[in-house]
Protein backbone atom coordinates (compact mmCIF):
# COMPACT_ATOMS: atom_id res chain seq x y z
CA UNK A 1 0.00 0.00 0.00
CA UNK A 2 1.61 3.49 -0.98
CA UNK A 3 -0.34 5.50 1.23
CA UNK A 4 -2.85 5.51 4.10
CA UNK A 5 -5.95 4.75 2.86
CA UNK A 6 -9.14 4.32 4.06
CA UNK A 7 -12.47 1.64 3.17
CA UNK A 8 -15.67 1.77 4.57
CA UNK A 9 -18.02 -0.45 5.19
CA UNK A 10 -21.97 -0.07 6.52
CA UNK A 11 -24.42 -2.88 6.60
CA UNK A 12 -28.01 -3.62 8.21
CA UNK A 13 -27.55 -4.39 11.86
CA UNK A 14 -28.57 -7.96 11.51
CA UNK A 15 -26.67 -11.35 12.39
CA UNK A 16 -26.75 -12.34 8.24
CA UNK A 17 -24.23 -9.06 7.14
CA UNK A 18 -21.54 -9.75 10.62
CA UNK A 19 -20.05 -12.63 7.66
CA UNK A 20 -19.82 -10.05 5.27
CA UNK A 21 -17.57 -7.71 7.36
CA UNK A 22 -15.27 -10.51 8.12
CA UNK A 23 -14.88 -10.75 4.22
CA UNK A 24 -14.17 -7.43 3.78
CA UNK A 25 -11.84 -7.29 6.81
CA UNK A 26 -9.54 -10.29 5.01
CA UNK A 27 -9.76 -8.41 1.79
CA UNK A 28 -7.79 -5.92 3.24
CA UNK A 29 -5.90 -7.40 5.85
CA UNK A 30 -4.56 -10.25 3.05
CA UNK A 31 -3.55 -7.11 0.55
CA UNK A 32 -1.43 -6.05 3.70
CA UNK A 33 0.28 -9.39 4.05
CA UNK A 34 -1.08 -10.31 7.69
CA UNK A 35 -0.76 -13.75 8.47
CA UNK A 36 -3.36 -15.99 8.59
CA UNK A 37 -3.42 -16.24 12.21
CA UNK A 38 -3.33 -12.51 12.65
CA UNK A 39 -6.54 -12.82 10.06
CA UNK A 40 -8.24 -15.17 12.23
CA UNK A 41 -7.40 -12.92 15.33
CA UNK A 42 -8.96 -9.88 13.57
CA UNK A 43 -11.67 -11.61 11.88
CA UNK A 44 -13.41 -12.40 15.64
CA UNK A 45 -12.62 -9.22 17.15
CA UNK A 46 -14.27 -7.41 14.24
CA UNK A 47 -17.50 -10.03 14.45
CA UNK A 48 -17.10 -9.57 18.40
CA UNK A 49 -18.25 -5.34 17.84
CA UNK A 50 -20.58 -6.46 15.00
CA UNK A 51 -22.20 -8.95 16.78
CA UNK A 52 -22.60 -6.28 19.79
CA UNK A 53 -24.03 -3.52 17.41
CA UNK A 54 -26.50 -5.69 16.20
CA UNK A 55 -27.28 -7.56 19.85
CA UNK A 56 -27.46 -4.46 22.01
CA UNK A 57 -27.31 -0.97 19.95
CA UNK A 58 -30.54 -1.01 18.59
CA UNK A 59 -32.44 -3.09 21.57
CA UNK A 60 -32.25 -6.22 19.22
CA UNK A 61 -34.86 -5.17 17.18
CA UNK A 62 -34.31 -4.88 13.60
CA UNK A 63 -35.53 -1.36 12.94
CA UNK A 64 -33.28 -0.69 9.88
CA UNK A 65 -29.84 0.46 12.36
CA UNK A 66 -26.34 -0.12 10.39
CA UNK A 67 -23.40 -1.04 11.86
CA UNK A 68 -20.51 0.82 10.26
CA UNK A 69 -16.78 0.06 9.95
CA UNK A 70 -14.07 2.02 8.86
CA UNK A 71 -10.79 0.01 8.06
CA UNK A 72 -7.92 2.72 8.23
CA UNK A 73 -4.47 1.01 6.49
CA UNK A 74 -1.49 3.12 8.49
CA UNK A 75 1.44 2.68 6.50
CA UNK A 76 2.70 -0.49 5.63
CA UNK A 77 1.93 -2.34 8.98
CA UNK A 78 -1.00 -1.21 10.73
CA UNK A 79 -4.75 -1.15 10.34
CA UNK A 80 -6.87 0.45 12.76
CA UNK A 81 -10.81 -0.88 12.81
CA UNK A 82 -13.69 1.44 14.02
CA UNK A 83 -16.71 -0.59 14.15
CA UNK A 84 -19.85 2.02 15.04
CA UNK A 85 -23.32 2.22 15.54
CA UNK A 86 -25.87 5.17 16.64
CA UNK A 87 -27.68 3.14 18.98
CA UNK A 88 -27.93 2.96 22.69
CA UNK A 89 -24.39 3.82 24.62
CA UNK A 90 -23.46 1.89 27.70
CA UNK A 91 -21.03 2.15 30.02
CA UNK A 92 -17.86 -0.33 29.77
CA UNK A 93 -16.93 -2.23 33.22
CA UNK A 94 -13.55 -2.02 33.55
CA UNK A 95 -12.53 -4.77 34.45
CA UNK A 96 -12.65 -7.67 31.71
CA UNK A 97 -10.13 -9.85 32.83
CA UNK A 98 -12.96 -11.42 35.08
CA UNK A 99 -15.19 -12.05 32.46
CA UNK A 100 -13.14 -14.85 31.29
CA UNK A 101 -13.73 -18.25 32.43
CA UNK A 102 -9.95 -18.88 33.94
CA UNK A 103 -9.78 -20.05 37.35
CA UNK A 104 -14.12 -20.55 37.51
CA UNK A 105 -15.94 -23.89 38.62
CA UNK A 106 -18.68 -24.79 36.12
CA UNK A 107 -21.17 -23.82 38.47
CA UNK A 108 -20.10 -20.21 38.03
CA UNK A 109 -19.05 -20.17 34.56
CA UNK A 110 -22.35 -18.03 32.73
CA UNK A 111 -22.62 -17.69 28.70
CA UNK A 112 -22.19 -14.26 27.36
CA UNK A 113 -19.96 -11.84 28.57
CA UNK A 114 -17.05 -12.39 26.30
CA UNK A 115 -16.92 -10.52 23.61
CA UNK A 116 -14.87 -7.17 24.49
CA UNK A 117 -12.63 -9.38 26.51
CA UNK A 118 -11.86 -11.36 23.37
CA UNK A 119 -11.56 -7.88 21.81
CA UNK A 120 -8.96 -6.87 23.57
CA UNK A 121 -6.99 -10.30 24.15
CA UNK A 122 -6.87 -10.39 20.08
CA UNK A 123 -5.82 -6.87 19.27
CA UNK A 124 -2.93 -4.93 20.04
CA UNK A 125 -5.45 -2.37 21.25
CA UNK A 126 -9.15 -1.76 21.83
CA UNK A 127 -10.97 1.89 22.99
CA UNK A 128 -14.69 2.10 23.58
CA UNK A 129 -16.21 5.33 22.73
CA UNK A 130 -19.89 5.82 23.86
CA UNK A 131 -21.04 9.51 22.27
CA UNK A 132 -24.30 9.24 20.24
CA UNK A 133 -23.74 5.46 19.94
CA UNK A 134 -20.94 2.99 20.69
CA UNK A 135 -17.61 3.37 18.40
CA UNK A 136 -15.27 0.35 19.21
CA UNK A 137 -11.63 1.58 17.78
CA UNK A 138 -9.30 -1.01 17.14
CA UNK A 139 -5.73 -1.90 16.06
CA UNK A 140 -3.34 -4.33 15.05
CA UNK A 141 0.51 -4.56 14.08
CA UNK A 142 1.85 -7.06 11.74
CA UNK A 143 3.78 -8.96 14.07
CA UNK A 144 6.22 -9.91 10.84
CA UNK A 145 6.80 -6.09 10.02
CA UNK A 146 8.02 -5.55 14.08
CA UNK A 147 9.98 -8.39 13.52
CA UNK A 148 11.56 -7.01 10.39
CA UNK A 149 12.77 -3.66 11.97
CA UNK A 150 14.41 -5.53 14.97
CA UNK B 1 -29.94 -16.66 2.71
CA UNK B 2 -27.13 -19.60 2.36
CA UNK B 3 -28.03 -22.55 3.72
CA UNK B 4 -24.72 -24.31 3.57
CA UNK B 5 -23.15 -21.90 6.61
CA UNK B 6 -23.06 -24.30 9.35
CA UNK B 7 -24.20 -28.52 8.62
CA UNK B 8 -24.30 -30.91 11.34
CA UNK B 9 -23.70 -34.65 10.85
CA UNK B 10 -24.41 -37.04 13.57
CA UNK B 11 -23.27 -39.91 14.27
CA UNK B 12 -24.78 -43.08 16.71
CA UNK B 13 -21.53 -44.80 18.15
CA UNK B 14 -22.25 -47.90 20.97
CA UNK B 15 -23.34 -45.20 23.43
CA UNK B 16 -21.71 -42.15 21.79
CA UNK B 17 -23.61 -39.87 20.01
CA UNK B 18 -20.55 -37.50 17.91
CA UNK B 19 -21.92 -34.49 15.92
CA UNK B 20 -19.92 -33.39 13.41
CA UNK B 21 -19.89 -29.72 12.96
CA UNK B 22 -18.73 -28.10 9.72
CA UNK B 23 -18.53 -24.18 8.74
CA UNK B 24 -18.55 -21.15 10.53
CA UNK B 25 -20.45 -20.92 14.09
CA UNK B 26 -21.80 -17.26 14.60
CA UNK B 27 -24.20 -14.61 15.59
CA UNK B 28 -26.52 -15.58 12.47
CA UNK B 29 -26.44 -19.78 13.30
CA UNK B 30 -27.00 -19.49 16.69
CA UNK B 31 -30.43 -20.34 17.10
CA UNK B 32 -29.96 -22.69 14.53
CA UNK B 33 -26.69 -24.51 16.34
CA UNK B 34 -29.60 -24.58 19.55
CA UNK B 35 -31.86 -26.33 18.21
CA UNK B 36 -29.56 -28.64 16.88
CA UNK B 37 -28.37 -29.78 20.29
CA UNK B 38 -31.08 -29.44 22.43
CA UNK B 39 -32.57 -32.96 21.86
CA UNK B 40 -29.11 -34.40 21.84
CA UNK B 41 -28.44 -32.51 25.24
CA UNK B 42 -31.73 -34.47 26.74
CA UNK B 43 -29.69 -37.63 26.17
CA UNK B 44 -28.26 -38.33 29.77
CA UNK B 45 -27.41 -41.92 29.31
CA UNK B 46 -25.24 -41.16 25.93
CA UNK B 47 -21.79 -39.31 25.77
CA UNK B 48 -22.52 -36.08 23.64
CA UNK B 49 -19.25 -35.24 21.44
CA UNK B 50 -18.85 -32.68 19.29
CA UNK B 51 -16.34 -33.01 16.55
CA UNK B 52 -14.92 -30.04 15.45
CA UNK B 53 -12.29 -30.64 12.76
CA UNK B 54 -14.56 -29.00 10.02
CA UNK B 55 -15.66 -26.29 12.05
CA UNK B 56 -13.60 -22.80 10.36
CA UNK B 57 -14.60 -19.85 12.57
CA UNK B 58 -16.29 -19.37 16.23
CA UNK B 59 -16.95 -16.72 18.56
CA UNK B 60 -18.36 -16.10 21.48
CA UNK B 61 -21.64 -16.60 20.44
CA UNK B 62 -20.49 -20.11 19.65
CA UNK B 63 -18.36 -20.37 22.81
CA UNK B 64 -21.77 -19.44 24.67
CA UNK B 65 -23.48 -22.16 23.16
CA UNK B 66 -21.05 -24.80 24.30
CA UNK B 67 -21.09 -23.57 27.67
CA UNK B 68 -24.55 -23.65 28.01
CA UNK B 69 -24.18 -27.59 26.61
CA UNK B 70 -21.29 -28.27 29.43
CA UNK B 71 -23.41 -26.51 32.57
CA UNK B 72 -27.00 -28.88 30.75
CA UNK B 73 -24.76 -31.92 30.74
CA UNK B 74 -23.16 -31.55 33.75
CA UNK B 75 -26.39 -30.63 35.76
CA UNK B 76 -27.19 -33.90 34.54
CA UNK B 77 -23.93 -35.38 35.21
CA UNK B 78 -23.99 -36.55 31.49
CA UNK B 79 -20.42 -36.92 29.63
CA UNK B 80 -19.81 -34.45 27.08
CA UNK B 81 -16.52 -33.60 25.29
CA UNK B 82 -15.33 -32.16 21.90
CA UNK B 83 -13.01 -33.88 19.75
CA UNK B 84 -10.49 -32.36 17.14
CA UNK B 85 -10.48 -28.79 17.97
CA UNK B 86 -8.82 -26.75 15.09
CA UNK B 87 -5.61 -24.48 16.18
CA UNK B 88 -7.31 -21.49 15.22
CA UNK B 89 -10.51 -22.42 17.60
CA UNK B 90 -8.18 -24.02 20.36
CA UNK B 91 -6.56 -20.57 20.43
CA UNK B 92 -9.92 -18.85 21.36
CA UNK B 93 -11.01 -21.73 23.77
CA UNK B 94 -7.16 -21.44 25.59
CA UNK B 95 -8.05 -17.27 25.81
CA UNK B 96 -11.40 -17.44 26.65
CA UNK B 97 -10.71 -20.14 30.14
CA UNK B 98 -13.13 -22.79 28.28
CA UNK B 99 -10.44 -25.40 27.38
CA UNK B 100 -10.15 -26.95 30.94
CA UNK B 101 -13.76 -27.82 30.86
CA UNK B 102 -13.85 -29.53 27.76
CA UNK B 103 -10.01 -31.38 27.87
CA UNK B 104 -11.30 -33.84 30.52
CA UNK B 105 -13.43 -35.08 28.55
CA UNK B 106 -11.56 -34.89 25.55
CA UNK B 107 -8.90 -36.62 26.70
CA UNK B 108 -11.22 -40.21 26.56
CA UNK B 109 -12.22 -39.78 22.86
CA UNK B 110 -8.66 -39.57 21.42
CA UNK B 111 -8.86 -42.57 19.57
CA UNK B 112 -11.85 -41.55 17.10
CA UNK B 113 -11.33 -41.79 13.54
CA UNK B 114 -9.39 -39.05 11.50
CA UNK C 1 -32.93 -11.74 3.09
CA UNK C 2 -35.50 -11.21 5.03
CA UNK C 3 -36.07 -7.52 4.15
CA UNK C 4 -34.45 -5.04 1.24
CA UNK C 5 -31.79 -4.25 2.55
CA UNK C 6 -28.10 -2.03 1.38
CA UNK C 7 -24.49 -2.48 2.17
CA UNK C 8 -22.18 0.84 1.44
CA UNK C 9 -18.80 0.30 0.45
CA UNK C 10 -16.64 2.81 -0.03
CA UNK C 11 -12.79 2.22 -1.69
CA UNK C 12 -9.75 4.81 -2.51
CA UNK C 13 -10.11 5.55 -6.05
CA UNK C 14 -6.82 3.62 -6.64
CA UNK C 15 -6.18 0.54 -8.87
CA UNK C 16 -5.70 -1.99 -5.79
CA UNK C 17 -9.33 -1.56 -4.28
CA UNK C 18 -11.31 -2.66 -7.13
CA UNK C 19 -10.38 -6.42 -6.22
CA UNK C 20 -11.80 -5.58 -2.82
CA UNK C 21 -15.04 -4.24 -4.38
CA UNK C 22 -15.60 -8.02 -5.94
CA UNK C 23 -15.01 -9.53 -2.91
CA UNK C 24 -18.00 -7.85 -1.46
CA UNK C 25 -19.96 -8.29 -4.46
CA UNK C 26 -19.37 -12.14 -4.20
CA UNK C 27 -20.03 -11.96 -0.22
CA UNK C 28 -23.40 -10.10 -1.18
CA UNK C 29 -24.63 -12.19 -4.51
CA UNK C 30 -23.23 -15.86 -2.84
CA UNK C 31 -25.88 -14.85 0.39
CA UNK C 32 -28.65 -14.24 -2.21
CA UNK C 33 -28.03 -17.19 -4.12
CA UNK C 34 -26.93 -16.17 -7.47
CA UNK C 35 -25.31 -18.55 -9.66
CA UNK C 36 -21.47 -18.87 -10.44
CA UNK C 37 -21.89 -17.69 -13.92
CA UNK C 38 -23.63 -14.83 -12.85
CA UNK C 39 -21.53 -13.48 -10.12
CA UNK C 40 -18.74 -13.96 -12.17
CA UNK C 41 -20.69 -11.29 -14.71
CA UNK C 42 -21.43 -8.81 -11.82
CA UNK C 43 -18.11 -9.26 -10.93
CA UNK C 44 -16.58 -7.77 -14.28
CA UNK C 45 -19.64 -5.21 -14.93
CA UNK C 46 -18.75 -3.70 -11.29
CA UNK C 47 -15.08 -4.10 -11.93
CA UNK C 48 -15.87 -2.17 -15.21
CA UNK C 49 -17.63 1.20 -13.34
CA UNK C 50 -14.61 1.15 -10.51
CA UNK C 51 -12.36 0.86 -13.36
CA UNK C 52 -13.70 3.90 -15.02
CA UNK C 53 -13.83 6.14 -11.61
CA UNK C 54 -10.35 5.36 -10.99
CA UNK C 55 -9.34 5.98 -14.77
CA UNK C 56 -11.34 8.97 -15.64
CA UNK C 57 -13.39 10.40 -12.81
CA UNK C 58 -10.20 12.27 -11.06
CA UNK C 59 -8.23 12.60 -14.10
CA UNK C 60 -5.66 9.08 -13.34
CA UNK C 61 -4.27 11.45 -10.41
CA UNK C 62 -4.01 10.05 -6.99
CA UNK C 63 -5.45 12.81 -5.31
CA UNK C 64 -7.81 10.91 -2.35
CA UNK C 65 -10.99 10.80 -4.17
CA UNK C 66 -13.00 7.79 -3.77
CA UNK C 67 -15.35 5.49 -5.14
CA UNK C 68 -18.57 5.13 -3.62
CA UNK C 69 -20.39 1.21 -4.08
CA UNK C 70 -23.90 0.74 -2.81
CA UNK C 71 -25.44 -2.35 -3.22
CA UNK C 72 -29.29 -2.74 -3.07
CA UNK C 73 -30.91 -5.49 -1.93
CA UNK C 74 -34.19 -5.61 -3.22
CA UNK C 75 -36.80 -8.72 -2.20
CA UNK C 76 -35.18 -12.43 -2.73
CA UNK C 77 -34.08 -12.15 -6.20
CA UNK C 78 -32.42 -8.83 -7.37
CA UNK C 79 -29.56 -6.81 -6.46
CA UNK C 80 -29.27 -3.57 -7.75
CA UNK C 81 -25.33 -1.78 -7.62
CA UNK C 82 -24.78 1.63 -8.17
CA UNK C 83 -21.01 2.92 -8.34
CA UNK C 84 -20.44 6.65 -7.99
CA UNK C 85 -17.69 9.15 -7.89
CA UNK C 86 -17.39 12.67 -7.66
CA UNK C 87 -15.20 13.55 -10.28
CA UNK C 88 -15.03 14.99 -13.63
CA UNK C 89 -18.71 13.79 -15.38
CA UNK C 90 -18.41 12.79 -19.09
CA UNK C 91 -21.64 12.60 -21.80
CA UNK C 92 -21.69 8.85 -22.51
CA UNK C 93 -21.91 8.04 -26.57
CA UNK C 94 -25.91 6.32 -27.44
CA UNK C 95 -24.12 4.11 -29.05
CA UNK C 96 -22.49 1.33 -27.03
CA UNK C 97 -22.94 -1.35 -29.70
CA UNK C 98 -20.03 0.32 -32.22
CA UNK C 99 -17.59 -0.09 -29.22
CA UNK C 100 -17.37 -3.75 -29.47
CA UNK C 101 -15.01 -5.40 -31.84
CA UNK C 102 -17.63 -7.52 -33.93
CA UNK C 103 -17.34 -7.14 -37.38
CA UNK C 104 -14.25 -5.00 -37.67
CA UNK C 105 -11.32 -5.63 -39.03
CA UNK C 106 -7.42 -6.20 -37.04
CA UNK C 107 -6.13 -2.44 -38.41
CA UNK C 108 -9.70 -0.99 -37.07
CA UNK C 109 -10.10 -2.74 -33.56
CA UNK C 110 -8.43 -0.40 -30.18
CA UNK C 111 -7.85 -1.63 -27.13
CA UNK C 112 -9.94 0.38 -24.50
CA UNK C 113 -13.65 1.59 -25.05
CA UNK C 114 -14.97 -1.86 -24.24
CA UNK C 115 -16.27 -1.39 -20.79
CA UNK C 116 -19.69 0.37 -20.76
CA UNK C 117 -20.24 -1.98 -23.47
CA UNK C 118 -19.52 -4.90 -21.02
CA UNK C 119 -21.40 -3.27 -18.34
CA UNK C 120 -24.54 -3.60 -20.55
CA UNK C 121 -24.24 -6.74 -22.09
CA UNK C 122 -23.65 -8.55 -18.51
CA UNK C 123 -26.11 -6.73 -16.45
CA UNK C 124 -30.22 -6.59 -16.83
CA UNK C 125 -30.16 -2.88 -16.87
CA UNK C 126 -27.20 -0.10 -16.38
CA UNK C 127 -27.96 3.76 -16.21
CA UNK C 128 -25.48 6.19 -16.28
CA UNK C 129 -26.16 9.43 -14.82
CA UNK C 130 -23.71 12.19 -14.77
CA UNK C 131 -24.25 15.30 -12.24
CA UNK C 132 -21.20 15.98 -9.55
CA UNK C 133 -19.60 13.19 -11.22
CA UNK C 134 -20.82 10.30 -12.06
CA UNK C 135 -23.00 7.46 -11.03
CA UNK C 136 -23.44 4.09 -12.82
CA UNK C 137 -26.62 2.04 -11.42
CA UNK C 138 -26.95 -1.68 -12.79
CA UNK C 139 -29.00 -4.29 -11.83
CA UNK C 140 -29.67 -8.02 -11.90
CA UNK C 141 -31.80 -10.22 -11.43
CA UNK C 142 -31.60 -14.28 -10.37
CA UNK C 143 -31.72 -16.62 -13.02
CA UNK C 144 -33.39 -19.00 -11.32
CA UNK C 145 -35.68 -16.80 -9.62
CA UNK C 146 -37.57 -16.49 -12.76
CA UNK C 147 -37.45 -19.55 -13.88
CA UNK C 148 -39.08 -20.89 -10.65
CA UNK C 149 -41.69 -18.73 -11.24
CA UNK C 150 -42.82 -19.56 -14.64
CA UNK D 1 0.27 -5.31 -1.65
CA UNK D 2 -0.06 -8.86 -2.71
CA UNK D 3 2.45 -10.11 -4.66
CA UNK D 4 0.59 -13.28 -6.36
CA UNK D 5 -2.06 -11.99 -7.90
CA UNK D 6 -1.10 -12.17 -11.30
CA UNK D 7 1.95 -15.15 -11.82
CA UNK D 8 3.53 -15.70 -15.13
CA UNK D 9 5.81 -18.91 -16.37
CA UNK D 10 7.16 -18.94 -19.31
CA UNK D 11 8.27 -22.23 -21.49
CA UNK D 12 10.14 -22.02 -24.55
CA UNK D 13 9.38 -25.25 -26.72
CA UNK D 14 10.73 -25.89 -30.40
CA UNK D 15 9.46 -22.03 -31.89
CA UNK D 16 6.73 -21.56 -29.68
CA UNK D 17 7.35 -19.56 -26.47
CA UNK D 18 4.47 -20.33 -24.16
CA UNK D 19 3.13 -18.12 -21.25
CA UNK D 20 0.82 -19.65 -18.86
CA UNK D 21 -0.74 -16.85 -17.10
CA UNK D 22 -2.33 -17.66 -13.46
CA UNK D 23 -4.51 -15.38 -11.51
CA UNK D 24 -6.19 -12.14 -12.04
CA UNK D 25 -5.57 -9.79 -14.72
CA UNK D 26 -7.03 -6.60 -14.22
CA UNK D 27 -6.26 -3.11 -13.52
CA UNK D 28 -3.92 -3.52 -10.70
CA UNK D 29 -1.82 -5.48 -12.68
CA UNK D 30 -2.39 -3.98 -16.10
CA UNK D 31 1.63 -2.49 -15.76
CA UNK D 32 3.07 -5.65 -15.20
CA UNK D 33 1.20 -7.90 -17.70
CA UNK D 34 2.55 -5.17 -20.40
CA UNK D 35 6.18 -5.12 -19.20
CA UNK D 36 6.39 -8.95 -18.97
CA UNK D 37 4.72 -9.40 -22.59
CA UNK D 38 6.80 -6.98 -23.82
CA UNK D 39 10.25 -8.41 -24.67
CA UNK D 40 8.15 -11.96 -25.69
CA UNK D 41 5.85 -9.67 -28.29
CA UNK D 42 9.45 -8.49 -29.81
CA UNK D 43 10.21 -11.97 -30.93
CA UNK D 44 8.78 -11.91 -34.23
CA UNK D 45 10.35 -15.71 -35.45
CA UNK D 46 8.47 -17.24 -32.51
CA UNK D 47 5.57 -18.26 -32.01
CA UNK D 48 3.60 -16.84 -29.03
CA UNK D 49 1.16 -18.35 -27.24
CA UNK D 50 -0.85 -17.32 -24.22
CA UNK D 51 -2.25 -20.59 -22.07
CA UNK D 52 -4.70 -19.11 -20.01
CA UNK D 53 -5.83 -22.00 -17.98
CA UNK D 54 -5.67 -20.72 -14.30
CA UNK D 55 -6.42 -17.17 -15.44
CA UNK D 56 -9.48 -16.73 -12.82
CA UNK D 57 -10.74 -13.11 -13.92
CA UNK D 58 -10.47 -10.87 -16.77
CA UNK D 59 -11.86 -7.58 -17.69
CA UNK D 60 -11.67 -5.12 -20.36
CA UNK D 61 -8.18 -4.16 -19.25
CA UNK D 62 -7.19 -7.36 -19.57
CA UNK D 63 -8.98 -7.89 -23.02
CA UNK D 64 -7.56 -4.52 -24.00
CA UNK D 65 -3.83 -5.58 -23.55
CA UNK D 66 -4.39 -8.61 -25.70
CA UNK D 67 -5.80 -6.64 -28.42
CA UNK D 68 -2.34 -4.47 -28.35
CA UNK D 69 -0.35 -7.56 -28.28
CA UNK D 70 -2.55 -8.81 -31.26
CA UNK D 71 -2.11 -6.01 -33.53
CA UNK D 72 1.68 -5.78 -32.14
CA UNK D 73 2.02 -9.54 -33.63
CA UNK D 74 0.21 -8.41 -36.89
CA UNK D 75 1.98 -5.72 -37.50
CA UNK D 76 5.08 -7.98 -37.03
CA UNK D 77 3.38 -10.69 -39.18
CA UNK D 78 4.29 -13.21 -36.10
CA UNK D 79 1.67 -15.62 -34.99
CA UNK D 80 -0.05 -15.38 -31.88
CA UNK D 81 -2.69 -17.27 -30.24
CA UNK D 82 -4.63 -18.46 -26.67
CA UNK D 83 -5.28 -21.65 -25.41
CA UNK D 84 -7.13 -23.17 -22.93
CA UNK D 85 -9.39 -20.36 -22.42
CA UNK D 86 -11.72 -21.22 -19.46
CA UNK D 87 -15.54 -20.66 -19.71
CA UNK D 88 -16.00 -17.43 -18.22
CA UNK D 89 -13.32 -16.23 -19.67
CA UNK D 90 -14.73 -17.35 -23.45
CA UNK D 91 -17.74 -15.66 -22.53
CA UNK D 92 -16.03 -12.18 -22.49
CA UNK D 93 -14.15 -12.45 -25.26
CA UNK D 94 -17.39 -13.86 -27.01
CA UNK D 95 -18.95 -10.51 -25.87
CA UNK D 96 -16.53 -8.13 -26.67
CA UNK D 97 -15.62 -9.65 -30.53
CA UNK D 98 -12.09 -10.50 -29.37
CA UNK D 99 -12.93 -14.51 -30.59
CA UNK D 100 -12.17 -14.61 -34.34
CA UNK D 101 -9.31 -12.78 -33.77
CA UNK D 102 -7.43 -15.02 -31.42
CA UNK D 103 -9.34 -18.51 -32.61
CA UNK D 104 -7.50 -18.98 -36.22
CA UNK D 105 -4.29 -19.17 -34.56
CA UNK D 106 -5.77 -20.93 -31.62
CA UNK D 107 -6.89 -24.22 -33.35
CA UNK D 108 -3.40 -24.38 -34.37
CA UNK D 109 -1.85 -25.39 -30.93
CA UNK D 110 -4.87 -27.25 -29.56
CA UNK D 111 -2.27 -30.41 -29.34
CA UNK D 112 -0.33 -28.33 -26.54
CA UNK D 113 0.42 -29.99 -22.96
CA UNK D 114 -2.53 -30.40 -20.61
N1 LIG E 1 -22.42 -1.52 20.73
C1 LIG E 1 -23.00 -1.63 21.95
N2 LIG E 1 -24.14 -0.93 22.22
C2 LIG E 1 -24.73 -1.03 23.43
N3 LIG E 1 -24.26 -1.81 24.43
C3 LIG E 1 -23.13 -2.52 24.22
C4 LIG E 1 -22.44 -2.48 22.98
N4 LIG E 1 -21.36 -3.27 23.07
C5 LIG E 1 -21.36 -3.81 24.29
N5 LIG E 1 -22.42 -3.37 25.00
C6 LIG E 1 -22.75 -3.72 26.42
O1 LIG E 1 -21.60 -4.29 27.02
C7 LIG E 1 -21.88 -5.61 27.50
C8 LIG E 1 -20.67 -6.51 27.39
O2 LIG E 1 -20.39 -6.81 26.05
P1 LIG E 1 -19.52 -8.09 25.68
O3 LIG E 1 -18.32 -8.13 26.53
O4 LIG E 1 -19.28 -8.06 24.20
O5 LIG E 1 -20.42 -9.34 26.07
P2 LIG E 1 -21.91 -9.76 25.59
O6 LIG E 1 -22.20 -9.05 24.32
O7 LIG E 1 -21.81 -11.24 25.43
O8 LIG E 1 -22.81 -9.37 26.72
C9 LIG E 1 -23.08 -6.06 26.70
O9 LIG E 1 -23.85 -7.03 27.37
C10 LIG E 1 -23.85 -4.76 26.50
O10 LIG E 1 -24.64 -4.47 27.62
N1 LIG F 1 -16.73 7.54 -14.01
C1 LIG F 1 -16.36 8.25 -15.12
N2 LIG F 1 -15.93 9.53 -14.99
C2 LIG F 1 -15.54 10.24 -16.08
N3 LIG F 1 -15.58 9.75 -17.34
C3 LIG F 1 -15.99 8.49 -17.53
C4 LIG F 1 -16.41 7.67 -16.44
N4 LIG F 1 -16.80 6.48 -16.93
C5 LIG F 1 -16.62 6.54 -18.26
N5 LIG F 1 -16.14 7.74 -18.64
C6 LIG F 1 -15.85 8.17 -20.04
O1 LIG F 1 -16.49 7.27 -20.95
C7 LIG F 1 -15.53 6.68 -21.82
C8 LIG F 1 -15.93 5.26 -22.19
O2 LIG F 1 -15.82 4.40 -21.07
P1 LIG F 1 -15.67 2.84 -21.28
O3 LIG F 1 -16.72 2.37 -22.22
O4 LIG F 1 -15.71 2.19 -19.94
O5 LIG F 1 -14.26 2.60 -21.95
P2 LIG F 1 -12.79 3.02 -21.50
O6 LIG F 1 -12.82 3.26 -20.02
O7 LIG F 1 -11.94 1.86 -21.88
O8 LIG F 1 -12.46 4.25 -22.30
C9 LIG F 1 -14.21 6.78 -21.08
O9 LIG F 1 -13.12 6.79 -21.95
C10 LIG F 1 -14.37 8.11 -20.34
O10 LIG F 1 -14.07 9.20 -21.18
Amino acid sequence: MKNDANVKLSVPARPEFVDLVRLTLYGIAAKMNFSYEEIEDMKVAVSEACNNAVLHAYGGEENGGSVDVRFDILGEDELRITVSDSGESFVPSGDLQSSNLLGKSIEEIQSGGLGLYLMQALMDSVEVRTQQGTAVVMSKRREAAGKASV
Amino acid sequence: MQTDKLTFRTENLDGTTVVHIAGELDLEVASQMRATMEPLMELGDRKLVLNLRDLKYIDSTGIGILIGILKARHAKQAPFAVEEVPATIRKLFDMTGITPFLTAAESYSNGSPK
